[in-house]
C-alpha cells in the first residue's frame, strides 16, 4: 500500500532532467507564478487561520442541536470536485451569481482577480484546516479552560493562554494539510479565477499551462510543490505539543470526541 | 467572612440535582457514589455550570439568581466569582511551569505560596514532572493566590497513592484550619470526610440524603448508603416487630436479628464492625443477637484484627483474636446488642 | 468491429458530431494535444481526429499513425454571453470598450494560437491587454462564457452552437480567418486496421458530411 | 465561515433548470458514466478496504522507528494537485515508466484502461480512508485487543471480532470520505486513464466533457454528485459507534493518538 | 495445580523491571507506588509484554524462555497461555453484552458462571449499563470462563465506589479461596491485599522491595515506602548511636526521638499510630519518646479516635479521648516506646 502511494511522487522526481529544476525556477512565468501563489497563499491562509480558528474553536466548545449537521457541511468542499467547486464560486459570488447584485452595487467585480484565488484557495483549503482545528480543540481537556476561568481569566485570556497552546499541535498540522492543498489547488481556481500571468496565474496553474508544451519543466515545478508539502507536513508533525495525551509526536487529525 | 448560600434545581442525565446549602466558616464535606452530582454542585457554585433554577450568593453577594424578584436573572462568570476550585484531577496547565501556574490567577503572590506549599524549588518544573502530592500543592497554591473568598475541592486526595495520602491529608487540614474560608470538599471516603470537614453531607442521586456532623452519621445512619458508607455492616432483611418492644428482622442471609430500632418492611440492619464480638459458643452476655458462621478472613491491622464470618465483618483486639486462636474456615458466633444495631432504609 | 467496439480519440470540438456518424464507436474527447499526448503513452485509440494538422502530423513523422486526412475545417468566432453584458456587436467593439472582461485560450494551445492570428491580422492584438485569463483549453472559456461571467471570448464556430442558446457568436470578418483544418489518422497500433480505414471513410463520406456539416464544420 | 463554504453549493442548486436533473440521467452518457464509476468506484473501494484497513491496523498498533514519518508519507497524495498526481502514475505505471518495462513483459498495459481508473482512485482517495482508520484503530483502547487475546483469541479473531467493530464507526466515517473524493476525482483520472465513454470516463469526467455541449447537464450531474457524497458523509456519522468515549455521533477524522 | 514461576529482566522508561516470583496454590499481593511494574509483571506472564530476558512457567509447561538451554527463545501467544486477566479497569468489550463477554472465551460454562456470579438478570446487557461491582463480577466470570491454570487480577476493587468495595472484597476473597488457584493480584491498598492475599510483594521502582506474610510486613517493615504504605507515622530524621545501646534520631520534624533498632544516618522512624498514646502531662511511664504538639484533627472512627499531634498521628479508643477531653488546637504530649519503633531507609 505504501509502496503504491509512493511510487508515483517518486517517479515525478526520477522523470526531471537534471538541471530543468533551475531553468524551471528562472522562466518569467515560473517567476510571477511563485510571486502570485506567495501572495494569495499567505492571505488565504491567514484569513483560514484568523477566522477558522475561533470558528473552530466554537464548534469544538459549544453543543448545540444540528452540530453534526455544521461539521458535515464543513466537510463537504472535501468531497467536491474542484471544477464544480469553481462553478459553485462563479455561482455564488459571479456577476450573475447570487451575492452578483450586492456586490455590483459596492462595486467590486470578484472573478478574474486575486481576489478569486484567494477566496477558491480559501474555500478548498479551509475545511481542512477547520476539521482538524475542531479535532484539536476537543482534545483539550475541558477542565483547562474551566480552570482558567475560575482564576480570573476572561474567555479571551482564556482561549489564547490556555486553549490555543494546548491545542497547537493539532492546529499546526491541521494548517499544514490545509495550506498543501491550498498551495496545489488547480480547478476550482481556474474556474473561477481564469489564469492569467502575474496576476491570477499560481504555480499549479503554470504547471498546467507548460503540459504540452513543456512537460519536463511542469514536472519539475510540480515536484517542487510535493517537496515544499512534504516539508511542511513533517515539520508541524514533530513540533511538540502539550496535548495531555503520551503522544511522541503531534497528531494531524487530531483526537475528537465528536462528529 | 461571609456565608455562602446555595440552592439549585437542574435536570441531569438521569435525575435532578437538587440541593440546598449553607456554609459559613466551615469545611463542609460532600460524599455520595459517582454520578450523584457531587461536582456538579461545586461547577454551580464556580459558576462553571448554569443551572435551570438557582441561586449563589456570598453574604450579601448574589453571584447567580434565576429568579430574582427584580427582573433580570443574574449570573456572575465564573473569573467573577471569588472562588478557589481544585479540580479532581488538578487540571494544571500541562504547558506551564508550576510558577505559572500558580500565578495565572495573580502574580502578586507567588513567590510566598511557592514558599508556603514548599514547591519553591519545583517552581520551573512542568506538572508532568511532579508527583501526585506535589501536584496536589501546586493546585491548591494556584487555587489561594487569587485570595478567594470561597473554597471548592473535588477530591482532592483521590489521584494520590495510598501511602503518600495520609500526609497529605493532615497537611489540607492544617490549611483549611488556618484559611477560615467557607470550603466545600467532595470526597467518596468517609474518613477523609471526617477527618478534613466539619459537616458531612451525603448526596445520593441529586438528594442530599443526611447533613450532620460526621460522628452523627455515625450514630445515626439515615439510609443504607450512609451506614455502608461510614463502614458499617449492612444485613438486607424483612421487619417486623416482635416482642419486648424489639424489632425483629429476619436477614436475607439466613437468620434472625433484633434491633431496638422500630421498623417493617424491608430494611437494612446496620451494626459497626467494632460492635461485633466473636465467640466460639454462644455466649451468655446481654448481646441477643447471634449469627453462626464460618471465618472466611482474617485482616491484622496491627492491633486489631478483621474478621469476617458470613456475611459480617467483625473487629476485634488482636488479644482476643489470639485468645479464640481463630483461622479461616472454623465456625464461630458473632454476637451484637440490639442496642448497637440501626434498621435504615435500603 | 462487432466484438471489439472502436476507440476513436478525437478532438472536444468534435463531441456532439461524432457520436453520430459513428454510433457504434467509443469515444474520448479531448484537447487534441492532450490526446496526442496520451497515443504517445500507447493509449489504445484506433482512430484519431485531431483539431490541428499539428498534432496528426507530429504522429505521423514519428510513425505511430497512418498518413493523416483533412475531414473537416472550423472557423474561429468572438462568442458573447446570451445577454452580452457588455454589448459587443463587432470584433472591433473589443478595442472600445474600457471595461471588458475578455476571455482567451492560452498561446500554447491552439485555439490560442488561432486567436493570436486573428488579431494580428485584424491589428487587435492589443485587445489581449483586456484579458482576465488565459484558459488552458476551449472548455473554460465556454463556461465562463456560459455562466456570463465574461463578455468575450474567442471560440471555434462549432462550440457556439453545442452551447445551445447561452452563446450567441458574432463572425469575424472573413480576411481575418485562420485555417483551421480537422485531420484524422488511423492509429498505427490498432488491431483493426480495416475497420480503423472504414471509419475514415464513413467520415468522409455523405453522412459524414452531413452531420459535421449540420455541426457547423465547414468541409474541404 | 459556514455561510462562504456552503453558499457555492448551495448557488449551484438554484442555477440548475428544472428537470434537467432527470435528462441528464437519461443521457446515453450519462448512463454509461454511472456504470463506469459504479464499477472503477466499487473495485477502488474495495481495495482500499481490503488493503487498507489491515495496513491501518498494523500503523496504528505497531510502534517502529520512522512512523511519523511513514504516516506523513501516506498523507502526501492528500496535498498533490490532481493532475501531477496523474503524472506521478503514468510516470509510475506508464509505458514508459518505472515499471513499464516489467509490466510489457507480463503483457499488462495498464493506462487508459479501467484499471488506471481504479489506480487513479486509489491513489488519491485511500489517504483519506487510511488517515482515518489510523486514528480509529489507535482510539481502540489497547487493552481490549489484549483482553481477547488472554481468552484465547488469536489474532485474526481478536482483529474481526474486537478491533473491527470498536473502530467501525471512525472506518466507516473516514471510508465515507475516501468514497466521496474518489467519485469526485478528476485530474489524476483523465491524465492517467483518459476519459473513453463506457470505458474510463467516470461521472466526473462526464461532467467536464459536457461542460462545453450541455452546460446544464453539466451542472446537474455535478450537483447530483455533492447531493451524494453529502448524503453518505451524512449518513455513516449517524450511524452509532461503540467507542469507549461517550460521543453522541461518530467522529470523522476520529481520536488519534499519534503522528 | 501447579506451581507458577516468574523471572524477569526488561528495561522500562525509568528504571528496570527485575523479578523473581513462585507462587503456588495461593494469592500472592504486589503492591506499589503508581509506575513501579506491578501491571507489566503480570502482562508478563499473560504473554503480553515480551521482557528482554526472563522465563515463565507454569510446573513443568515452559510459557516463556528467552534463553532455553536447548536452543531457540521459547514465547507462547497469550492465548495459549491458561491464564484468566482480569483488567485493571475491566476492559470489558462495549460492544458485547454480558453473556457474549463472558462467552468470549469459551461457550460452555457461560450459564454456569453467570448463575455464579449472580449476573444471570443482566445477560443481555452492555457493560455501560452495569455498576461497579457488577463490572467487576463480569470481567471475573470472563476471565473464569477458560478453566484457567493461573489467575491475574489488576487492582479489581480500585474502579469501585467506596462503599460497595467492603461487600465486593468479601465475595472476592471466597472466590479465591474456593479457586484454589495460583493468584497474583495487584493492588494498592494494604488492607486489600492483606484481606485477599497469603503473602503480599512489595515492588517499587521495578524491585521487589520486600515479600512475606501481611503480618510480618506489619511487624517489620523494610523500607519507608513500606512502613507508610501498612499504615505507619514516618518521621524522617538522622540517626546515631545513643546511650543504653538505643539509636537516637534527630527528627526532621524537630525533638529526638529513640529507637531498639540499629541505624545511622538518614533514616525514617516508623510507628503505627495504635503504638501511640497521648495525654496532657509527659507521663511516667516506660515510653522514652514524647513529641510535645497541638491537637490538628480528630477523627471519630466508631470505638476509636484518630488524633493528629504535630508530624505523628496517635489512634487512642473513644473512652481514652473523652477522658483527655481532647479538642482541636490543644497542646497534648504523644508518647511511644522506643521497642514500638522501627527504623527503615527512607
Ligand atoms: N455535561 C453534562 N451534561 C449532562 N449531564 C452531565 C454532564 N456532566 C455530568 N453529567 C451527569 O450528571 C450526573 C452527576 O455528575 P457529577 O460529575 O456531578 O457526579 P459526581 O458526583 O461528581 O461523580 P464522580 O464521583 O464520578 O465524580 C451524572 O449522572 C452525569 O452523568
Ligand atoms: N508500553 C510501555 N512501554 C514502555 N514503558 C512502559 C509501557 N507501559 C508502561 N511503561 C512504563 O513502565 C513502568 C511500569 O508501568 P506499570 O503499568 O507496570 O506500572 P504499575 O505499577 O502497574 O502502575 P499503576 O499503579 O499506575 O498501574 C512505568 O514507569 C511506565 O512508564
Ligand atoms: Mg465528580
Ligand atoms: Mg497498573
Amino acid at each position: 500500500m505504501l509502496g503504491f502511494l509512493l511510487l508515483p511522487v517518486l517517479a515525478i522526481f526520477l522523470r526531471i532532467p537534471p538541471g530543468d529544476l533551475l531553468d524551471g525556477m528562472r522562466s518569467e512565468a515560473a517567476i510571477d507564478a511563485v510571486i502570485v501563489t506567495a501572495k494569495t497563499s499567505a492571505i488565504a491562509n491567514l484569513l483560514i487561520l484568523l477566522v477558522g480558528t475561533p470558528a473552530a474553536y466554537l464548534l469544538a466548545t459549544r453543543r448545540f442541536a444540528g452540530r453534526t449537521l455544521v461539521i458535515t457541511l464543513i466537510e463537504l468542499p472535501l468531497v467536491l470536485p474542484p471544477a464544480v467547486a469553481g462553478i459553485g464560486l462563479l455561482a455564488a459570488f459571479g456577476r450573475f451569481g447570487l451575492l452578483g447584485d450586492q456586490l455590483t452595487t459596492v462595486g467590486l467585480s470578484i472573478p478574474f482577480t486575486q481576489i478569486a484565488v484567494v477566496l477558491a484557495v480559501t474555500f478548498v483549503a479551509s475545511p481542512f484546516y477547520l476539521r482538524a482545528a475542531i479535532a484539536a480543540f476537543e482534545a483539550v481537556d475541558p477542565n483547562l479552560p474551566a480552570a482558567a476561568r475560575t482564576l480570573g481569566a476572561s474567555p479571551a485570556r482564556t482561549f489564547f493562554r490556555i486553549a490555543l497552546p494546548l491545542a497547537g499541535g493539532g492546529l499546526g498540522a491541521g494548517w499544514a494539510l490545509s495550506f498543501a492543498r491550498g498551495i496545489g489547488e488547480f480547478g476550482a481556481t481556474i474556474m473561477f479565477a481564469g489564469s492569467l500571468q502575474g496576476v491570477t496565474q499560481t504555480l499549479s496553474l503554470a504547471i498546467y499551462e507548460q503540459f504540452d508544451v513543456e512537460f519536463d519543466l511542469a514536472l519539475a515545478i510540480g515536484a517542487e510543490l510535493v517537496v515544499v508539502s512534504a516539508a511542511i507536513l513533517l515539520v508541524v508533525k514533530l513540533v511538540p505539543s502539550w496535548t495531555r495525551s503520551s503522544s511522541d509526536s503531534t497528531t494531524l487529525f487530531a483526537p475528537s470526541r465528536s462528529a | 467572612m461571609d456565608t455562602l448560600f446555595l440552592g439549585l434545581d437542574h435536570p441531569l442525565r438521569a435525575f435532578s440535582l437538587r440541593v440546598e446549602l449553607e456554609v459559613g466558616r466551615e469545611t463542609l464535606a460532600l460524599v455520595g457514589p459517582s454520578g450523584a452530582g457531587k461536582s456538579s454542585v461545586l461547577r454551580t457554585i464556580a459558576g462553571l455550570l448554569r443551572p435551570a433554577e438557582g441561586r449563589v450568593a456570598l453574604g450579601s453577594e448574589v453571584w447567580l439568581d434565576t429568579r430574582p424578584e427584580t427582573g433580570h436573572p443574574i449570573s456572575l462568570p465564573p473569573e467573577r466569582r471569588s472562588v478557589g476550585l481544585v479540580f479532581q484531577e488538578y487540571a494544571l496547565f500541562p504547558h506551564l511551569s508550576v510558577e505559572a501556574n500558580v500565578g495565572f490567577g495573580g502574580r502578586a503572590r507567588v513567590a510566598e505560596l511557592l514558599e508556603r506549599f514548599a514547591i519553591s524549588e519545583l517552581a520551573r518544573a512542568r506538572p508532568a514532572e511532579l508527583s501526585g502530592g506535589e501536584r496536589q500543592r501546586v493546585a491548591l497554591a494556584r487555587a489561594l493566590a487569587r485570595d478567594p473568598a470561597v473554597l471548592l475541592l473535588d477530591e482532592p486526595l483521590s489521584a494520590l497513592d495510598a501511602h503518600t495520602k495520609a500526609n497529605v491529608r493532615a497537611e489540607l487540614g492544617e490549611l483549611l484550619r488556618e484559611l477560615e474560608l467557607p470550603t466545600v470538599l467532595v470526597t467518596h471516603d468517609f474518613e477523609d470526610a471526617a477527618a478534613l470537614a466539619d459537616r458531612v453531607g451525603v448526596i445520593v442521586d441529586g438528594r442530599i440524603l443526611q447533613l450532620g456532623r460526621s460522628a452523627e452519621l455515625l450514630a445515626a445512619p439515615a439510609s443504607g448508603f450512609v451506614a455502608s458508607f461510614t463502614g458499617a455492616n449492612l444485613l438486607p432483611g424483612r421487619a417486623r416487630a416482635g416482642l419486648d418492644g424489639l424489632t425483629e428482622v429476619a436477614l436475607d442471609a439466613g437468620g434472625t436479628a433484633y434491633s431496638v430500632t422500630a421498623g417493617t418492611g424491608r430494611v437494612g440492619l446496620a451494626v459497626y464492625p467494632w460492635e461485633v464480638a466473636l465467640s466460639r459458643e454462644v455466649p451468655s452476655d446481654s448481646a441477643v443477637n447471634h449469627l453462626h458462621g464460618s471465618v472466611t478472613s482474617l485482616v491484622s491491622l496491627g492491633n486489631r484484627v478483621r474478621v469476617r464470618v458470613g456475611p459480617v465483618t467483625a473487629e476485634v483486639t488482636t488479644a482476643s483474636a489470639e485468645r479464640l486462636a481463630l483461622r479461616e474456615g472454623e465456625l464461630v458466633v458473632a454476637s451484637f446488642k440490639a442496642t448497637a444495631t440501626r434498621l435504615v432504609p435500603l | 468491429r462487432d466484438d471489439d467496439p472502436f476507440t476513436v480519440y478525437a478532438a472536444a470540438s468534435l463531441t456532439e458530431s461524432f457520436p453520430r456518424i459513428a454510433a457504434g464507436a467509443r469515444f474520448q474527447f479531448g484537447g487534441s494535444n492532450q490526446l496526442a499526448l496520451q497515443i504517445r503513452q500507447a493509449a489504445p485509440a484506433d482512430v484519431f481526429a485531431s483539431a490541428s494538422p499539428l498534432y496528426t502530423q507530429q504522429l505521423y513523422r514519428e510513425g505511430l499513425v497512418e498518413r493523416p486526412r483533412m475531414f473537416a475545417t472550423n472557423s474561429l468566432v468572438l462568442a458573447v454571453p446570451k445577454r452580452n453584458p457588455a454589448g459587443i456587436r463587432s470584433v472591433y467593439d473589443l478595442a472600445k470598450r474600457p471595461e471588458l472582461k475578455l476571455v482567451v485560450a492560452g498561446a500554447k494551445v491552439p485555439v490560442g494560437l488561432y486567436t493570436r492570428e486573428v488579431l494580428k491580422r485584424l491589428e487587435l492584438l492589443r485587445v489581449l491587454r483586456k484579458a482576465v485569463s488565459q484558459e488552458p483549453d476551449v472548455k473554460g472559456i465556454v463556461g465562463k462564457l456560459a455562466l456570463g461571467e465574461a463578455d468575450a471570448g474567442f471560440v471555434y464556430a462549432t462550440d457556439v452552437r453545442a452551447a445551445a442558446g447561452r452563446l450567441v457568436a458574432i463572425p469575424l470578418p472573413r480576411r481575418s480567418q485562420p485555417t483551421i483544418r480537422y485531420e484524422v489518422a488511423v492509429v498505427r497500433s490498432t488491431k483493426n486496421r480495416a475497420g480503423a480505414f472504414e471509419l475514415i471513410a464513413d467520415l468522409l463520406g455523405a453522412d459524414g458530411r452531413r452531420e459535421l456539416a449540420r455541426a457547423g464544420f465547414g468541409l474541404p
